[in-house]
């Protein structure tokens, strides 16, 4: 791992303000759900919060990002609005996608967010594609492709890094390995001791980094970022993480370690970078508490909004088909 | 039979008919094998567990969870059942039998053709879907049409738990590929339970229940929403004949064609759009065979030509359901 | 114009046509990319050549030779697509989209709804089949009633060389996924040059010929074997107007429909299998609408359910050809 | 490499008698086609002859073989007998697949020719299957799937090489790298230098061998055998080679180096084990002469038997699609 990326003070709070934010809004998230008062999918990405938020502020806003079903916190972190994130997945008209997408399928071109899948894997085609759109416009924009370790045994993969590679698209390939897909363990699944090594496969660099940590995930993705805008090609990251609430809301979580478990929530990451932002000086207390503050506010506004727009009409049921204009 | 006497029958849920299918199958048949995603017992026996118990009680060499590789998945039991095995594969939900397609079309469906009759390629291929969870744009599609349109497959897909058992059983044994579609939403409906053993005959529709008016053809979920439908028919006069195609294809032309002349009328109930949806086979072929004596034209109804819709109203209206059916069908008999 | 005249005329064959429509689309929207197998001047401009000269006058920027990658081939054309180029896609053959049906159906045909309209993919996806060069069964499906099925996607497939262009042109421009079907014995075919810029709608069928007896609808291929048909019929007496649909889905039911209301016949003609084909939704169409007023049973001439068969005389028998439609026509006339 | 599995006299011998029958039966097969006595898709395997003349020598009649429309070589090798080769490249009735598979397709289960497909890169999903049926099995049965340097960029590789490991497979990837793919160079369209490297993605032992030395190929082919039939899993072989011929009949060849594939044929693996086996005393002259006269007779009755044997009826159209007593 390379350390010539340290971040400072004012990335480091930037990054804490997103991870803090991601943290609140899926704790709000599985209150609403549970309460009742919204019914979806909800794939919690609580424990994964740093990944994103730290890939992030490495990223200027017409980057793309491509994600997946588990993908809000990277949504939330690359800029989608909570207000136009509630509607959505509340199904309300108001909502980024006019509530027809829903959870699974957030989009948010204006700050990049271009895609949302459900299909493990098929994140990395179409980020892939994307980036080649950047490197033909040639302004240096990065595109990013976000899945899970249990994709990374799906053909799409193989597929992606090898054009990525051949092409020298300026994408990076981030790997979220919480250590599960679905019920079925790493090791279960992955002929490979670490995900990061398949870069070799692709003549592309790899690298594992501990995702929860911020001064290793910011240095990783800045390196890949740098690498994409210079024309240097892919990077596949693999962030280590761990998902603290199974694999969809509702999930017994019988099939998991209660010891390994426990021993990742005691290491949360996102309150373990608050305690360092103080302890190091870098930010004060009521400078966070406030922070948090806002965030809990504007999430409870964008909640507050959600529930009260309208459903679309029916006739949405049959637009979006094709495009304006194209009979149908 | 009185309510009362039925409601005290021992039931179970087309889930449970499902598990006791394959774990009859594997205990009467060594050749019997299971494989997917998380079908294994470690990892609770399927996401929504129609396979719990299985490698608990024949072990983790049969019935073997895989790694999230579609391809690999249909390609093992392909191979595997070239060599002597009964493999029973399971694609987690039906929009991603699109990764495997290859696999299944090209080569399941293909093998023994194309071979001259040397090879065959007895594998089931289980898949669950319907609208109804929220799970939106790529998690609910029923894709039948493609398989039906696939020289070589069979495709099953089942309404309720006798069928569910016997259809399994019929599919394992059967020496082609069967695609066997599972509705997600129905998994909790209760049914008889079904006599082991039992197998119900691939190609073979039922009449669920006799009419005079008007044949309704659907299978699957939708099957039952019409059953649902016929207080609202009754009450308008209309006796609806209910036929379960339960298998897709090869379908029960001459069931269907036998009823819809006695009936005169027919309406053809899917989920899946109905544009060049397998509603449209039917519908063309009663149209000919019943040229001329046909009170009034087929009529399909399934989803509108539209992918699936996360917001609930939207996604409510997405799928044909009993008002709809008793709608049409009542229209259809004016 | 007699038939002297009409030789002297210039023509192209279709496999010009297409090139001619790429090159001068690329020459007209610096947005419009090529991407694909061998598609590039030092891989010879594709196996058959459809895309020669291109990336020698474009640049391999814009015409782009690929891995053997049919996922990554369409996930870099949707990629591109979304952030504002108008890729245009080749797998190789229509067998082979089974490995990226992913990417077409769950993603390209479905962003456009399921981003509630904010973004589009307006790519085009080429592809080639067809039988008649001993490549049996995994190389000549015809797949296109599975995207017909899909909401989102266009299908095209063009008979001639005006349409194999204009079609392109139009593809090309549409903000929607359209898949370009190609006949590969076909391509030498000559015709008329097409006007430069030249567009044919989609979604618009032709007239290929009037007639008063019988309407007989087709598309690619076996719209020239109905053409190849006319002597025959004629020497029966039988009349037939022939429309190509040219765009398979959405369809032009409003110039099948009229037809048909004016011949009382129809004859859908396909080189897909009949079963869950194409021609199934067309028939059942026309059989609902013009309830009554046909004359005869709609009657479909498709494949046979089973895979391309290789050897000569059966992979003669696979496809309707000219001998086959006029014999169906006439029987349909008596 | 490995150099334990030194093959003996008889070995090579063996190995030169599929290595001979392989090249006559191409060289037969394109003047059959170019004299227009048969007309087909012809993909030559000319050049790539050692290859599964080598494997073969190390496989037994049950082991399991799934290759390619590029796979003649490999059924001859196999046990493939000529005269249901050359009817069913006929078309013919006493085909293998009785005229309805072609060249693409020809399968003879009781030699272990499982499938021939005409998919790039489906011989491995499908070989793995079979390998997973050895494996429960426990006879110790292999299974091959050969493959081209193009398959290696597409999912389905991945995906079974992942699994094969994962479940520790009997089963032996054999790639043919002919430095080709249809028009496409390998360095074009393969972002690695070598695809034997692929198997380190996957926890699998990979070697590059000289695929036109029938020394070096049989003992890599011996090694991933014993592997195999021992329980520890599966192996990558890349074997390098060249094809003569282009693609496929009729290619004009202008996309490839001259000069390459002038070195290429300069160095026919074939010839050069033939004259090695008589400077080293291992044959005579007349022994090689005539086993390839016997060869050549073998082939010219089996071309006879083929063009002598009548098509299928017209109604085996809609046999063979399902299964007896199946309903239809
Ligand atoms: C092609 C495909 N196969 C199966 C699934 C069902 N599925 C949804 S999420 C998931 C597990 C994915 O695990 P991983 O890639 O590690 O991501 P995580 O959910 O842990 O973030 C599976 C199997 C799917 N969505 N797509
Ligand atoms: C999925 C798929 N894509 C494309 C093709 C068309 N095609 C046939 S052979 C070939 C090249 C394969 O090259 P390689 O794997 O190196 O094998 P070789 O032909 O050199 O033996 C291609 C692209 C195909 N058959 N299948
Ligand atoms: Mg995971
Ligand atoms: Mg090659």
């Amino acid at each position: 791992m390379t350390t010539n990326y340290t971040p400072d003070a004012k990335t480091q709070l930037d990054m804490y303000r997103r991870a803090a934010l991601l943290k609140a809004n899926d704790e709000k998230s599985r209150k609403v759900i549970k309460s009742g008062r919204l019914i979806m999918p909800y794939y919690s990405y609580r424990g994964q919060e740093i990944i994103p938020s730290a890939l992030c502020s490495n990223l200027n806003d017409d980057d793309y990002l491509v994600t997946i079903y588990r993908g809000i916190h990277d949504m939330l972190a690359k800029g989608m609005p909570l207000k136009d994130l509630w509607a959505e997945i509340a199904g309300r008209v108001d909502g980024t996608c006019k509530g027809k997408g829903g959870p699974m399928h957030l989009t948010y071109p204006k700050k990049g967010i271009m895609v949302t899948t459900g299909i493990v894997g098929s994140s990395m085609p179409v980020a892939t594609g994307i980036a080649w759109g950047a490197q033909m416009d040639g302004g240096g924009r990065v595109s990013v492709a976000t899945f899970g370790d249990g994709a990374s045994n799906i053909g799409a993969f193989h597929e992606s890094l090898n054009l990525a590679s051949i092409w020298k698209l300026p994408v990076i390939f981030l790997c979220q390995n919480n250590l599960y897909a679905e019920h079925t363990t790493y090791e279960k699944g992955t002929a490979v001791d670490r995900i990061a090594d398949r870069a070799a496969a692709y003549r592309m660099p790899g690298v594992r980094v501990n995702g929860n940590d911020p001064i290793e995930m910011y240095a990783a993705a800045r390196e890949a970022v740098e690498r994409a805008r210079a024309g240097e090609g892919p990077t596949l990251i693999e962030a280590m993480t761990f998902r603290f609430h199974g694999h969809v809301f509702g999930d017994a979580d019988a099939y998991m370690d209660k010891e390994q478990k426990k021993a990742a929530m005691e290491n949360d990451p996102v309150p373990q970078l608050r305690k360092r932002l103080i302890n190091d000086g870098l930010a004060t207390e009521e400078q966070l508490s406030h922070i948090e503050k806002e965030i809990e506010d504007d999430i409870e506004a964008a909640v507050a909004f959600a529930l009260n727009s309208p459903f679309p009409e029916v006739s949405e049921l049959t637009t979006d088909v094709y495009g304006e204009g194209a009979r149908a | 039979m009185s309510d009362a006497v039925k409601e005290k029958e021992p039931q179970i849920t087309i889930l449970q008919a499902i598990n006791a299918a394959l774990a009859d199958a594997m205990e009467e048949d060594e050749k019997v094998v299971v494989l997917g995603e998380d079908v294994a017992d470690p990892e609770e026996g399927g996401v929504v567990g129609v396979t719990k118990g299985l490698s608990t009680r024949f072990g983790e060499k049969r019935v073997r969870s895989t790694p999230i590789s579609e391809q690999a998945i249909i390609g093992a039991a392909i191979g595997a059942s070239l060599v002597g095995y009964k493999p029973v594969a399971e694609i987690m939900l039906m929009n991603f039998t699109t990764v495997a397609m290859d696999m299944i079309v090209n080569h399941a469906a293909k093998l023994r053709f194309m071979s001259g009759g040397q090879t065959n390629v007895p594998i089931v291929i289980r898949t669950m879907t319907g609208t109804g969870f929220g799970s939106g744009g790529q998690h609910c599609d029923y894709l039948e049409a493609w398989f039906a349109h696939t020289a070589g497959m069979k495709v099953v897909a089942p309404s309720n738990t006798a069928d569910a058992y016997g259809l399994m059983r019929a599919a394992i044994k059967d020496p082609d590929p069967v695609l066997y579609i599972e509705n997600l939403p129905s998994y909790w409906a209760p049914g008889p339970v079904p006599e082991p053993g039992s197998t119900v005959p691939l190609g073979k529709a039922r009449i669920t229940k006799d009419g005079s008016d008007i044949s309704i053809i659907s299978y699957s979920r939708t099957l039952n929403e019409a059953l649902g439908a016929v207080e609202a028919m009754n009450s308008q006069g209309v006796s609806a004949e209910i036929i379960d195609l339960r298998t897709v294809s090869p379908w029960d032309k001459e069931t269907v064609i036998k009823s819809v002349a006695k009936t005169g009328r027919c309406l053809i109930v899917h989920e899946a759009v109905t544009q060049f949806g397998v509603g449209a086979e039917i519908a063309a072929t009663v149209s000919k065979e019943l040229f001329g004596s046909l009170k009034k034209p087929v009529e399909r109804l399934g989803a509108p030509y539209a992918p699936v819709p996360f917001s609930k109203p939207l996604e409510s209206a997405f799928a044909p359901d009993a008002k709809r059916i008793a709608e049409a069908a009542i229209s259809l008999c004016k």
